[in-house]
């Protein structure tokens, strides 16, 4: 059985016992290389659930608004550790949840697709093995999965969930995590980092994409919308969209599991997750800290060690 | 002093230690520098990053945000959890480009107005050496500025 | 008139000296439309821009006036931005989007002054979709490949030259300004752009029939519908942001320093998706959840608007079909809409 | 042509602490440029809004009748963690203040003309109503209009607006007016009816055949004093109500006031009942 037929089983199954009063899972979307959210209420809807290398979202994002109800969801690796998140902070209550975990190899970057493909409107992609066959007008482009999958998912090292109540499926092998990712740009002079992220900056539309995408950002209002005080203009520009993304960076700083949902989200392509992995490095470095493996675990920044480091430091 | 405009600091400081020792500083004669602009916190564990952020964003050069030694906490642990805090701060201001030097934190008890009169001259000094903020926190608005 | 594609950066560069010239430029898979610099060449082969060219007549954020309190009175600097400007290769759907705003900007009791000065100082130059993308249902609402409602000249890509339309006498007057780079279009000139007007228009997508939606709206405000077909909407602003007929706004001031002496009051993007867009003062907010907000917005476009314009505020761009995070799919809305108004009507 | 968004600048001339709370302040405001003075020609149940210069701006009915002539008066309730508000509140006299209007439609007084008309207050929405009671009693006007009922209730006798005014009017011939709250103490003195403004209305049971009924007050006290009307006699096309929605340009373009197709700022604030009920109930 594959690991769709099973969740549509599993999930046929919770629903028909009344077990959960809906699933959060994955179903067919209207676009090649997507699939979209979808809300499963009875087991015929149980059977338009789909698990496919397009399931790029992250589904507990939507669980703090379902607090009232018996919710079974869909959670690959990175989506558990969100899940664990979202349980240390109180945002859920595990007892109303039936975890799905569903191993993940990783998902589909659309956007590298579609610019390796030329740029031309792709009609048509399908996954056989290891490779991805897109299509449009005029063309046909075989591309290695391992290139187009996303840059989280390429050096992701959770992808088995690290909770779930079923895990569907056989485990994918655990991948290497480095940090390969921020060479570059730490070895850059820091004027020449400051440029990129400005001109990263400069492309921010502020649509608040990857807020609303982002499991952790639950907060009921968020700095950026207050008025007393106004931390942030409303003014559109390098200056207040590089203050906007270093908050919400720093408000994420032992919370961010790297899922990767806010730079998939942006529709401007800002490079949104260079903040955010700088801090899961540094995280690591300084308090051996990741996020979104222990329930029961103190966040980063709630707690302390005497003996923390201090590299910060200034003795003048 | 040398020419070239005078650098804006604003220092965060602890009220129950960094913020006595500016006083102390001032009853001992202790020159410290006047470009220093001083906003007192109950504790180094308020200070938000969005502050700093702000400080710079509105016109700073340089920010500093000085607390009571570890240990030493008037609310016990304030300035222990703030200490991860400004861990990452620090890191992630400088991997986003602010040169070392504009973001400072320090830990200076009420008895230490030597050190502080030290530690503010030496960032004094090192925000004049890098000149004026303008970074990518301080580009464009809807303000007209007025430099 | 006929130019060939080899004068077109001679023409674009003629126009650099009274005009600031926009031009459509892909960047590393990011889209919309720049200022040319001298000199500058670009290419372009996409369908739509990921940002629409809105932005040049109603800019995201905009200076609308400063202000400084003095002792008894106050001095108020009005911003207008007169530019000359000339906005090159419009799509058919974006161009229609701009007789959309010009209704609510231009065509209300109280015209709105920054807008029509940037309206009244841009030529808008088409270029007619040969290939549409499958996102694309301009057809749906009134438009077309090659439609020219909105433009003031109309470029068709004939392989080695253009067939342009004049629509405007603002539009041929900017041909005048270099004649020597047109000739008159030939009849098989002619009936090769008829030829490809037939070849996009056969390329188009199976058109939603969208005439049941507006009758089915009207008594659908209450439907159950609603609680569902939002279900997965984040909240964010991709789809209006990115929607070329979305027009709304906030107002807000940026005192300097934050004085209250000198300062500026600015005019910002704002978005019906966001809860702080009808907030009460007091709390209380006509709009609380993201039922109420997505049901706003497809109630402005297909019936609100219609209502008080006559037509639908979509131009079928496809826009937020291709961005949304979520692919919430506007046409998979409306055509449930026409779902029910086929079936059972509305069931309240 | 004009720019719509630019304010007009006014000096606040007078400041009055309306309520014993003292979140309710009335500012007279006098316009700086003689040309504004002139161009502000408003009727009753317009809007403006009003800002300081920094905080930004807020939409307020008027509160003051056009025949009061050179001012114009707004009452800001003010609201915790509301900038403007706040701002206003902190004002003073000799302050200057940014004014856009007149906005909005008004009551429709030359459809009233002939009529009696019942005016149904509530808290601190009384301020569009005190322009047009006072608009009425104008000796202008008076003759135009049949009888005045006016009732006009707050939670107690502190938070009543316009106290001065109040009691002169209760001294004339020409206007019935009923005030009540909802509670009182001893101390108040108060000598007014005790009890919500539905039941008052229904107690007095004005006479619906020639009257147009114009509401405005909390949704709470709206939603109770409808029935009230429709048990009366009044139709829907005769009961008129203000309505409040968030705004920011007031001219119908920045798109978030709307009811259904309507905008509140330019199609309203004021609209009959038969209007409404063909409107979504989305406010």
């Amino acid at each position: 059985m594959s690991k769709q037929e099973e969740l549509r089983a599993t999930a046929r199954r919770l629903l028909a016992e009344n077990r959960v009063d809906l699933i959060l899972g994955y179903t067919a979307g209207t676009l090649p290389l997507r699939t979209t959210p979808f809300f499963a209420r009875t087991p015929a809807e149980a059977d338009l659930l789909v698990w496919n290398a397009f399931c790029e979202y992250n589904l507990t994002n939507y669980l703090p608004r379902y607090t009232g109800n018996r919710v079974g969801i869909v959670v690959k690796g990175c989506d558990a550790r969100s899940l664990v998140g979202l349980l240390q902070q109180n945002q859920v209550q595990r007892e109303r949840l039936y975890v799905i975990g569903i191993p993940c190899a990783g998902v589909v970057d659309r956007r590298r697709v579609a610019l390796l493909a030329g740029g031309a409107e792709i009609t048509a992609a399908d996954i056989t093995g290891g490779e991805i066959v897109v299509r449009g007008r005029g063309f046909e482009k075989v591309l290695p999965m391992e290139e187009v999958l996303f840059p989280s998912c390429r050096r992701c090292r959770y992808g088995n969930p690290v909770l779930a109540d079923v895990v569907l499926g056989e485990k994918v092998p655990e991948r290497k995590e480095t940090y390969e990712d921020l060479a570059a740009l730490e070895n850059m002079p820091a004027v020449e980092r400051e440029a990129y992220f400005a001109r990263e900056m400069a492309k921010c539309i502020r649509c608040y994409a990857c807020r609303e995408v982002c499991p952790m950002c639950f907060c009921k209002q968020c700095f950026v919308d207050g008025t007393a005080p106004q931390w942030l203009s409303r003014w559109v520009g390098t200056a207040d969209n590089l203050f906007f993304h270093l908050g919400r960076t720093m408000h994420l700083v032992g919370r961010c599991v790297d899922c990767g949902a806010c730079a998939r989200a942006c529709p401007v392509g800002v490079d949104l997750m260079a903040f955010n992995r700088k801090m899961i490095k540094d995280a690591e470095a300084l308090f051996g800290y990741r996020a979104g493996l222990d329930p029961e675990a103190h966040l980063l920044l709630g707690t302390f060690d005497p003996n923390d480091p201090e590299p910060f430091l200034f003795r003048g | 002093m040398d020419a070239g405009p005078e650098p804006k600091i604003v220092g965060f400081l602890c009220n129950w230690c960094s913020y006595a020792a500016a006083d102390l500083a001032g009853i001992n004669r202790l020159q410290y520098p006047a470009s220093v602009r001083i906003i007192r916190v109950p504790c180094s564990g308020r200070v938000s990053p969005l502050f700093l952020l702000t400080a710079l964003r509105r016109g700073a050069d340089a920010v500093l945000v000085s607390g009571c030694h570890p240990g030493d906490c008037h609310y016990t642990s304030g300035n222990l959890v703030a200490r991860r805090r400004f861990a990452m701060l620090k890191s992630l201001l400088e991997f986003a480009g602010l040169d070392e030097g504009r973001v400072n934190f320090t830990w200076i008890s009420a008895s230490e107005a030597a050190d502080f009169a030290r530690v503010t001259t030496r960032i004094y000094q090192r925000a004049k050496d890098l000149g004026p903020y303008r970074g990518a926190l301080r580009k464009e608005s809807g303000v007209p500025r007025r430099e | 008139m006929i130019i060939a594609k080899d004068d077109l950066p001679t023409f674009l560069d003629g126009l650099l000296g009274t005009y600031q010239v926009f031009v459509p430029l892909a960047d590393g898979g990011e889209s919309r439309y720049v200022p040319l610099a001298p000199g500058g060449t670009f290419t372009w082969q996409g369908v739509n821009t990921r940002k629409p060219p809105k932005e040049i007549l109603f800019p995201q954020s905009e200076v609308l006036y400063s202000y400084e309190v003095g002792g008894d009175r106050v001095e108020l600097r009005e911003h207008f931005d007169k530019t000359k400007r000339v906005v090159f290769g419009i799509r058919p759907c974006d161009a229609r989007s701009f007789l959309h705003l010009d209704r609510v900007f231009l065509e209300q009791e109280h015209q709105d002054p920054y807008y029509r000065e940037r309206r009244e100082n841009a030529v808008m130059v088409g270029m007619a979709c040969l290939e549409p993308a499958s996102t694309c249902f301009c057809t749906s609402l009134g438009g077309g490949p090659f439609a020219a409602d909105g433009l003031d000249l109309l470029f068709i890509d004939l392989g080695d030259r253009y067939l342009v339309r004049r629509v405007t006498p603002r539009g041929e007057a900017l041909l005048r300004e270099q004649p020597a780079l047109f000739r008159p279009a030939g009849e098989a000139d002619r009936l090769a752009a008829r030829e490809a007007e037939e070849k996009a228009k056969s390329l188009m997508s199976p058109i939603p029939d969208l005439s049941g939606v507006k009758p089915w709206l009207d008594a659908g405000f209450g439907d159950p519908l609603w609680d569902r077909v939002y279900e997965k909407c984040i909240g964010c602003a991709v789809c209006t942001y990115l929607c070329p007929t979305c027009h709304c706004f906030d107002l807000t001031d940026e005192a300097e320093e934050n004085q209250c002496v000198s300062g500026v009051r600015i005019r910002t993007w704002d978005t019906c998706a966001f809860p702080l867009f009808t907030l009460h003062a007091s709390g209380h907010n006509p709009r609380p959840t993201g039922k109420e907000r997505f049901r706003q917005r497809v109630m402005h476009k297909f019936r609100y608007f219609v209502e008080n314009w006559g037509e639908a505020a979509c131009v079928g761009c496809g826009r937020c079909i291709i961005n949304c995070p979520v692919n919430l799919d506007i046409r998979e809305v409306l055509r449930e809409i026409m779902a029910r108004a086929a079936g059972a009507g509305v069931s309240a | 042509m004009k720019n719509p968004y630019l304010p007009m600048p006014a000096r606040i001339e007078q400041l009055v602490v309306e309520t014993t709370d003292g979140n309710l302040k009335t500012f007279v405001l006098r316009f700086l440029r003689d040309e504004d003075r002139r161009v502000f020609d408003f009727v009753p149940g317009q809007f403006a809004e009003v800002g300081i210069f920094g905080k930004g701006e807020a939409a307020f009915g008027i509160a003051s009748s056009p025949l009061e002539t050179g001012r114009v008066a707004f009452t800001v309730n003010r609201v915790p963690g509301g900038v403007v508000t706040n701002a206003l509140h902190n004002a003073r006299v000799g302050d200057i203040v940014g004014v856009r209007g007149p906005l909005g439609n008004g009551f429709p007084l030359k459809a009233m003309e002939g009529h009696d008309i019942v005016v149904i207050g509530g808290g601190f929405a009384f301020t569009t109503l005190r322009s047009l009671v006072a608009y009425v009693l104008h000796p202008q006007n008076r003759g135009r209009f049949g009888r005045l009922q006016v009732v006009y209730g707050a939670r107690e006798p502190g938070l009543l607006l316009y106290k001065e005014e109040l009691e002169a009017w209760q001294k004339r011939e020409d206007i019935e007016l009923t005030l009540t709250v909802d509670r009182c103490s001893i101390a108040d003195r108060w000598t007014g009816c005790v009890g919500v403004v539905p039941k008052i209305v229904e107690e007095i049971g004005p006479d619906a055949a020639h009257a147009y009924a114009v509401v405005c007050g909390p949704p709470v006290m709206i939603r109770f004093t409808l029935p009230v009307l429709d048990r009366l006699g009044f139709p829907p096309e005769r009961v008129l109500l203000s309505l409040e929605m968030r705004m920011k340009c007031g001219i119908g373009t920045c798109g978030r006031c709307n009811i259904g197709h309507k905008y509140v700022c330019k199609d309203g604030p004021v609209f009959t009942l038969s209007d409404l009920n063909k409107l979504p109930a989305e406010y």
